[in-house]
């Protein structure tokens, strides 16, 4: 490894704040969804860095292990987004505000 | 050649999470015996509630069983012993209240599912209860928010998806949050364990990735500014869920909270890491009373008086005294009770027991339903902290130990708060108590009688920990 | 144990008389007298334990560790135990009678009693803990009283003020409370006067003694937290008798006095408590002679004298401090009472324009009043003449010049606005049926001098009728340790200060220092005094004055100036700064508490204070993304906080 | 060194293009991208296994489940239209926000540099046993040292399977469907006309 970690790190920072930018920003919830995703691989990498940076690769485990749940947040989050968009003419978190005050 | 499996672990390891574990397998013996029903009646709601009673009951005597005993198993993943016994003690509590509130909610043929969710759940907080690496603090509140958000979901009410929905999208985003903190927590010191943070040098890079990973924990105790998602989510999900949520919740990430900030810092700066933390519960403490004011839905009062609540816990910790940590566990002991008798007096009201109840419908409850009026207005007096309950008990003594432990700020933002909140709960005692003409005033009642159960209890414990509170006494030891 | 008795039996009686009131009837007045009479009894029987070497101390139980809760009955909190139950069972009696036609009978010896109990709780406890949750139920039971008669706006308007006046005051002592407590661990009194010098740096010292005054200040109506108690004398006269005279309003002289340790050790807090006390002194005194309603005057000479009080327990003359709180609930009880024969006979007229000329018909209430207001002037021989004495002399002694003057002055004071008082009331023609507008009397309604409606609806006697043994009795019984109790501290090795040698600290080693001696400075104090009568008596009680009386009231009462008869602006003040503030708070407490207790600006303001709560409302608007992004926000101002304070000098 | 930078500007291109594509498919294409270069990017610090573990479980299910729901959710019409924009201007603060925290945390994550890196590991290359990063370097780790949070994740994938069922299950299990009475939601009663009681008003704001 020849690039300095501080340049991963540094690489997943961006990354993840492309995935928080992209939470609050889209209304579409797949969307969001999608950028929750970018988060979670965002501290992956940085995980993955230090990993080897320390050559520990409890690094390597935790990662593996957000990638699981990562999936069944996904599948849960897609079921929740099918049964509440399944009748509604926008596929839109806007939408979606009943509860406030 | 494979290189030695040094650290397989034993049953020395297993017999530390055995309460957790039984909590978390009690679900697959449920979803078996449901198979066998074709048609759902309620006896199929019986056998799987009942299931879950007893193997919850099992788990708080075998946890129990534990309390004199340390255990460091995992190697050093799961520590057991202490206050995370008492705080798992307290979420098998709330897991049985809510089995008792939900009786009446929800299908017949879902509630095999929706109880073995709330099994998992609960055991991802008894996990956290114990947690002491960053990988299973975050596996045990994913554990507990993935069943969450399905739960907040159970419910026909078409607010009950949104609930869901937002719960997930913003908790997710939080735990990404929680994840990355961890991630430089880890690249800060080369470990995951916390017994590796406490030894190690604060670089800016630990102090951030603690930041971090407090904005993470913050949002599961919605503190304010990470408590937006709190009353819309309470508001929609199913009342018994609601009320698990808001105990449960707060109980795994308390304890992560106070393993982290007594056990896992570094001892030199860790009053300059934990200050974002007083200073995020001197604002729940102002802005969930403030908020609580304008509330006519009963949970989203509780819940914006649950961020209050929650404010005046974090505020024993500061200062990280042995004293704080105690007093922090009596109190939420004490909010366990009064908030679960608070909803279970609410699931009284309602016909199908998740209903929305708002506070017109507490309007001359004194006079048609004395003695629901009596336990409503005993936890109300608990949660606005007066005498004769834990909620005073427990929040002198919180003020007491804050004062000694230098925060004086905090202790007059305490002060502040409780007495914006007198006036948030004295406003439903007083509809209670007004002279209403009947007929202007729909009165339900739940067919389901096992929430008297839960008031009943948690009426007397309100008064009795008061009188004589029950604080752990050794717990400083056990805190690593 | 009998100490147990002593405090309960007005408990049992309050929650008795509540509970079964109704099938009670007549018998509530005598079984809460019972009751109280009782206690005074068994606290006589404790009077050797009490003045023992090692005084009374009863545990009730302890808690936490340090957090042990006692009854503690030494040489103090006796003479307070005796003069509640004392006096408090004298005004019991008298209440039979004064209350006879009350449809809420039970329900005044209620809250009377439960007011004994409460009193006793506050100066039985022998830990701070204790005393606050006396204090604060003192507070309680005073408000129920003052607001007693709910149907009278006035009296609701007079009740929360008091209320929120206290409340001011209950933080600050709280706080000082939260203070001693979280520097030492403990409670009782015993440890924490024991580590006065070791635990508090004098900063700190000051801010207990501080937090203490504030509450201190508030129920003992001292400037600037006074202007409560003139409202409460529009609760029924014995309740003004036994909590806004003789008991309750001086719990602040008891808390100084109780915790003279700390005030010894912190000069600048004694300074303090010092001028307030006499700058309270001569503003009531002044303020009393503006005055009409004969509660009024009474109420602003109460607040004078307990200016006298918290002036010499506060300069170190802890033992005068507390002489002359013993005498003044004698002679000011007897004065209440005396004046409720007055407003009692005269369907409760209370303004003294109106009266005049009742010596003739009321001989036994003029008789009562005559010797309260030698009393209180300092007429020697008398009760008040010789604790007053005590104390302006303390002042000189503990080396206050100024306070000494201030003091002089206002005997002189004291003794002119009540002999106004007297002669006004008993001498000249009677004026009840002279047309008010001619007294100069405006709106009798507004100016809350007009008999009051209702309470007595089967009343109609217009003219002065003689009072019921069971309202004079009492006045009688008092008239003779209002003559005669200031004989204990007569001469310089005195009773009186046998009984407390050596339990107070001593005051600074200015002892001594004074420029003259006692015998000159009681000359000067009569002198004030003779001025004062002589002027009284020039301008009220002279053949001449009292020919002309009508005229000489109205053009009296039309040129009052405004500052007097506002008194000070204080309460449009109050209004302004703290009242309309506190009264959310307020407004709760009215309407949960005592739900017979309505008012409509109470609502406004209840209104007004969720304001705040709509504001948060607004933010929750609902959208998903808005929540992400005060997330968003947070981690910003937190990541923000840890770059700058870990990531800049490193 | 050179793979590093394309990788990253392959990454942050992708992930940019993910969050601002217009229609769901084309984000998904992003995220594929991103997460194929990703796993190239593990390669490079030889986390042999995790990216392996990335393409299957990611590229190959979580973003086929997306792909799928994307397919359900455009039976209508006008698939994935959105209403009007409740919250126009809300990218500035968000961008203001984020970039921030992105400079707070890579000044600080810049200013410690990790420079341990004690001892270089072996230059992997993958079946070597017990080299960093290896199938059996993974194992060891999560079979021994850390078997509690694997089974962990069993529980947690159950919870998801038994979630999803109930959440977008409306058969009973013996696959009838069930016709049951519409529900009507449950709403609290307006205050009608005239309030319960004037006491009340002030509360029910």
């Amino acid at each position: 490894m020849n690039v300095a970690p501080e340049n991963y790190v540094a690489l997943s920072a961006v990354l993840f704040f492309i995935g928080v930018v992209g939470v609050i920003a889209r209304r579409n919830p797949l969307i969001m969804l999608m950028s929750i995703e970018l988060l979670f691989n965002a501290a992956n990498l940085a995980l993955v860095t230090y990993a080897r940076a320390w050559v520990n690769n409890a690094g390597h485990i935790f990662a593996f292990l957000v990638i699981t749940v990562a999936a069944a947040e996904a599948a849960i989050g897609l079921a929740i987004v099918a049964v509440t968009f399944r009748k509604e003419p926008f596929v839109d978190v806007d939408e979606v505000s009943a509860l406030r005050g | 050649m494979l290189p030695a499996l040094a650290n397989i672990p034993t049953g020395a390891d297993y017999a530390a999470l055995l309460p957790a574990f039984v909590v978390a397998v009690t679900p697959l013996l449920i979803l078996f015996v449901d198979l066998f029903y074709r048609e759902s009646g309620p006896w199929r709601r019986v056998v799987a509630v009942g299931l879950a009673l007893v193997w919850l009951i099992v788990a708080g005597a075998l946890q129990a069983g534990q309390y004199p005993h340390d255990y460091v198993a995992f190697g050093g993943a799961f520590v057991q012993g202490g206050f995370s016994i008492v705080l798992s003690e307290i979420v098998i509590v709330a897991t049985i209240a809510t089995l008792l509130l939900s009786i009446g909610v929800g299908r017949d043929d879902q509630v095999a599912g929706t109880t073995s969710l709330l099994l998992w759940s609960a055991s991802g907080a008894m996990l956290m209860s114990g947690a002491s690496n960053l990988m299973t603090v975050f596996l045990g509140l994913e554990l507990l928010s993935l069943a969450l958000y399905c739960l907040c979901a159970m419910s026909t009410r078409r607010t009950a998806r949104e609930s869901a929905l937002k719960y997930l999208i913003l908790s997710s985003m939080a735990s990404g949050f929680l994840l990355y903190g961890s991630a430089l927590l880890f690249g800060a010191t080369g470990s995951v364990a916390f017994a590796a943070l406490a030894s190690a040098t604060v670089t800016p890079l630990l102090a951030l990735g603690a930041g971090l990973f407090m904005v993470g924990l913050a949002f599961k105790l919605s503190l304010v500014p990470f408590h937006a998602w709190t009353p819309d989510v309470y508001e929609g999900a199913p009342l018994p869920v609601t009320a698990f949520m808001s105990i449960v919740t707060k109980a795994g990430t308390l304890a992560v909270l106070a393993r982290f900030a007594y056990a896992a810092l570094p001892s030199e700066h860790r009053a300059a890491v934990l200050l974002p933390l007083w200073v995020l519960a001197a604002l729940s403490m102002l802005v969930g009373n403030l908020a609580a004011l304008a509330q006519t839905d009963m949970k989203r009062l509780l819940a914006y008086s649950g961020i209050a609540q929650v404010g005046y816990i974090v505020t024993a910790f500061a200062g990280t005294s042995a004293l704080g940590l105690r007093y922090a566990i009596l109190y939420l002991a004490g909010y366990t009770f009064m908030n679960l008798g608070a909803f279970a007096v609410v699931a009284l009201m309602a016909r199908d027991g998740d209903a929305i109840v708002g506070l017109p419908r507490f309007a001359g409850l004194a006079a048609r339903r004395p003695w629901l009026a009596a336990a409503m207005t005993l936890f109300l007096i608990g949660l606005a902290g007066l005498p004769p309950t834990i909620g005073f008990t427990a929040k002198i003594l919180i003020l007491t130990t804050t004062l000694g432990a230098g925060y004086a700020w905090l202790a007059g933002t305490l002060i502040l708060g409780t007495a914006i909140s007198a006036y948030v709960y004295l406003k439903i005692v007083r509809a209670m108590f007004a002279r209403v003409d009947a007929a202007h005033v729909r009165d339900e009642r739940s067919p389901n009688v096992l929430p008297w159960v839960a008031v009943a209890v948690c009426a007397v414990a309100t008064v009795v920990l008061g009188l004589q509170p029950l604080t752990p006494s050794n717990i400083l030891p056990l805190v690593k | 144990m009998l100490l147990y008795l002593v405090w309960l039996l007005p408990l049992v009686g309050g929650v008795g008389l509540w509970a079964f009131g109704p099938q009670l009837k007549s018998w509530a007045g005598p079984i809460g007298s019972a009751l109280v009479g009782v206690s005074f009894i068994a606290t006589l029987f404790l009077w050797r334990d009490a003045t023992a070497a090692r005084a009374l101390d009863v545990p009730l139980g302890s808690w936490l560790p340090g957090w042990s809760f006692g009854l503690l009955l030494d040489r103090l909190s006796l003479i307070w135990t005796l003069i509640i139950t004392g006096v408090g069972f004298l005004i019991h009696v008298y209440s039979i009678g004064y209350m006879d036609r009350d449809r809420a009978f039970a329900r005044f010896f209620a809250y009377m009693n439960f007011f004994v109990f409460a009193m006793l709780t506050l100066v039985l406890s022998d830990n701070v803990i204790g005393l606050l949750v006396g204090w604060g139920l003192v507070g309680l039971a005073s408000y129920f009283l003052i607001g007693f008669w709910f149907y009278k706006p006035t009296a609701v308007a007079a009740a929360r003020k008091a209320f929120v006046m206290n409340v001011v005051g209950d933080i600050g002592i709280m706080f000082a409370i939260f203070l001693i407590v979280a520097k030492l661990g403990g409670i009782g009194y015993g440890l924490i006067f024991a580590n006065v010098g070791s635990a508090f740096t004098p900063h700190e010292l000051f801010l207990v003694c501080l937090g203490l005054f504030i509450g201190c200040a508030a129920k003992s109506a001292q400037i600037p937290l006074h202007s409560w108690l003139p409202d409460a004398m529009e609760g029924p006269t014995p309740v003004s008798a036994l909590i806004h005279a003789a008991t309750m309003v001086t719990a602040g002289v008891y808390l100084v006095a109780r915790f003279a340790p700390l005030w010894s050790a912190s000069p600048d807090a004694q300074e303090l408590v010092g001028a307030i006390g006499a700058l309270t002194a001569i503003a009531g005194a002044i303020l009393g002679c503006a005055q009409w309603d004969i509660k009024r005057i009474l109420a602003y000479s109460t607040m004078s004298q307990i200016g006298y009080m918290i002036m010499g327990v506060g300069i170190g003359a802890y033992d005068a401090g507390v002489f002359h709180f013993l005498t003044h609930a004698f002679f000011k009880a007897q004065l209440f009472l005396g004046a409720g024969i007055i407003i009692h006979a005269l369907a409760d007229e209370q303004d003294v324009r109106r009266m005049g000329g009742l010596r003739k018909q009321m001989p036994f209430a003029f008789a009562a009043m005559l010797v309260g207001v030698l009393a209180i002037s300092g007429v020697p021989g008398l009760s008040g003449f010789f604790s007053k004495d005590a104390v302006v002399y303390g002042a000189l002694q503990t080396g206050h010049p100024w306070l000494y003057a201030v003091a002089v002055v206002t005997a002189g004071i004291t003794a002119y606005y009540m002999f106004r008082l007297l002669f006004v009331t008993f001498f000249g023609a009677y004026r009840g049926a002279v047309d008010p507008s001619d007294l100069g009397i405006r709106h009798p309604e507004l100016a809350g001098t007009a008999a009051s409606p209702g309470h007595h609806p089967e009343e109609e006697e217009p003219h002065p009728h003689a009072p019921g043994w069971l309202m004079s009795a009492p006045v009688a019984i008092l008239i003779v340790p209002t003559i005669a109790i200031g004989w204990l501290d007569f001469g310089s090795n005195s009773a009186w200060k046998q009984f407390f040698a050596g339990f107070f600290p001593r005051a600074a080693d200015a002892a001594g220092a004074a420029p003259i001696s006692e015998a000159v400075s009681t000359l000067l104090v009569l002198l004030a005094v003779a001025i004062g009568f002589a002027v009284a008596y020039a301008r009220y009680g002279a053949p001449a004055a009292l020919r002309g009386a009508i005229a000489r009231l109205r053009t009296e009462t039309i040129r009052m100036p405004g500052v007097l008869v506002n008194a000070y602006y204080f309460d449009a003040a109050f209004e302004a700064l703290l009242v309309r503030p506190a009264r959310a708070l307020g407004g709760w407490f009215d309407r949960t508490v005592d739900p017979h207790v309505i008012d409509a600006g109470v609502r406004e303001a209840a209104i007004s204070a969720q304001w705040l709560g709509h504001l948060f409302r607004s933010f929750q608007t609902g959208l998903v993304r808005a929540y992400a992004l005060t997330l968003a926000f947070g981690v910003a101002c937190i990541v923000a906080y840890y770059a700058l304070a870990f990531g800049g000098g490193r | 060194m050179i793979a590093f930078w394309i990788l990253a500007l392959l990454m942050i291109a992708s992930a940019v293009f993910t969050v601002t594509a217009r229609r769901p498919v084309h984000s998904v294409v992003g995220l594929l991208v991103n997460f194929i270069a990703l796993a190239a990017t593990y390669l490079t610090l030889q986390a042999e296994f995790l990216a392996v573990m990335q393409i299957v479980v990611y590229s190959g299910a979580i973003l086929i489940l997306f792909v799928f729901v994307i397919a359900l959710l455009s039976s209508g019409v006008r698939p994935f239209d959105v209403g009007p924009d409740r919250m126009p201007r809300i990218l500035v603060p968000a961008v203001v926000f984020a970039v921030l925290t992105l400079a707070g945390i890579t000044v600080t994550a810049l200013h410690t540099p990790v420079t341990v890196l004690q001892t270089t590991p072996t230059n992997g290359t993958t079946g070597d046993a017990g080299a960093f990063g290896s199938v059996a370097n993974f194992g060891v780790a999560l079979f021994a040292d850390n078997l509690l949070a694997f089974e962990v994740t069993a529980f947690i994938l159950m919870v998801a399977v038994i979630g999803v069922v109930l959440i977008a299950g409306d058969e009973g299990p013996g696959g009838v469907v069930r016709r049951r009475p519409k529900r009507v939601i449950k709403r609290e009663p307006i205050l009608k006309a005239r309030p319960p009681s004037p006491e009340l008003v002030e509360g029910s704001g």
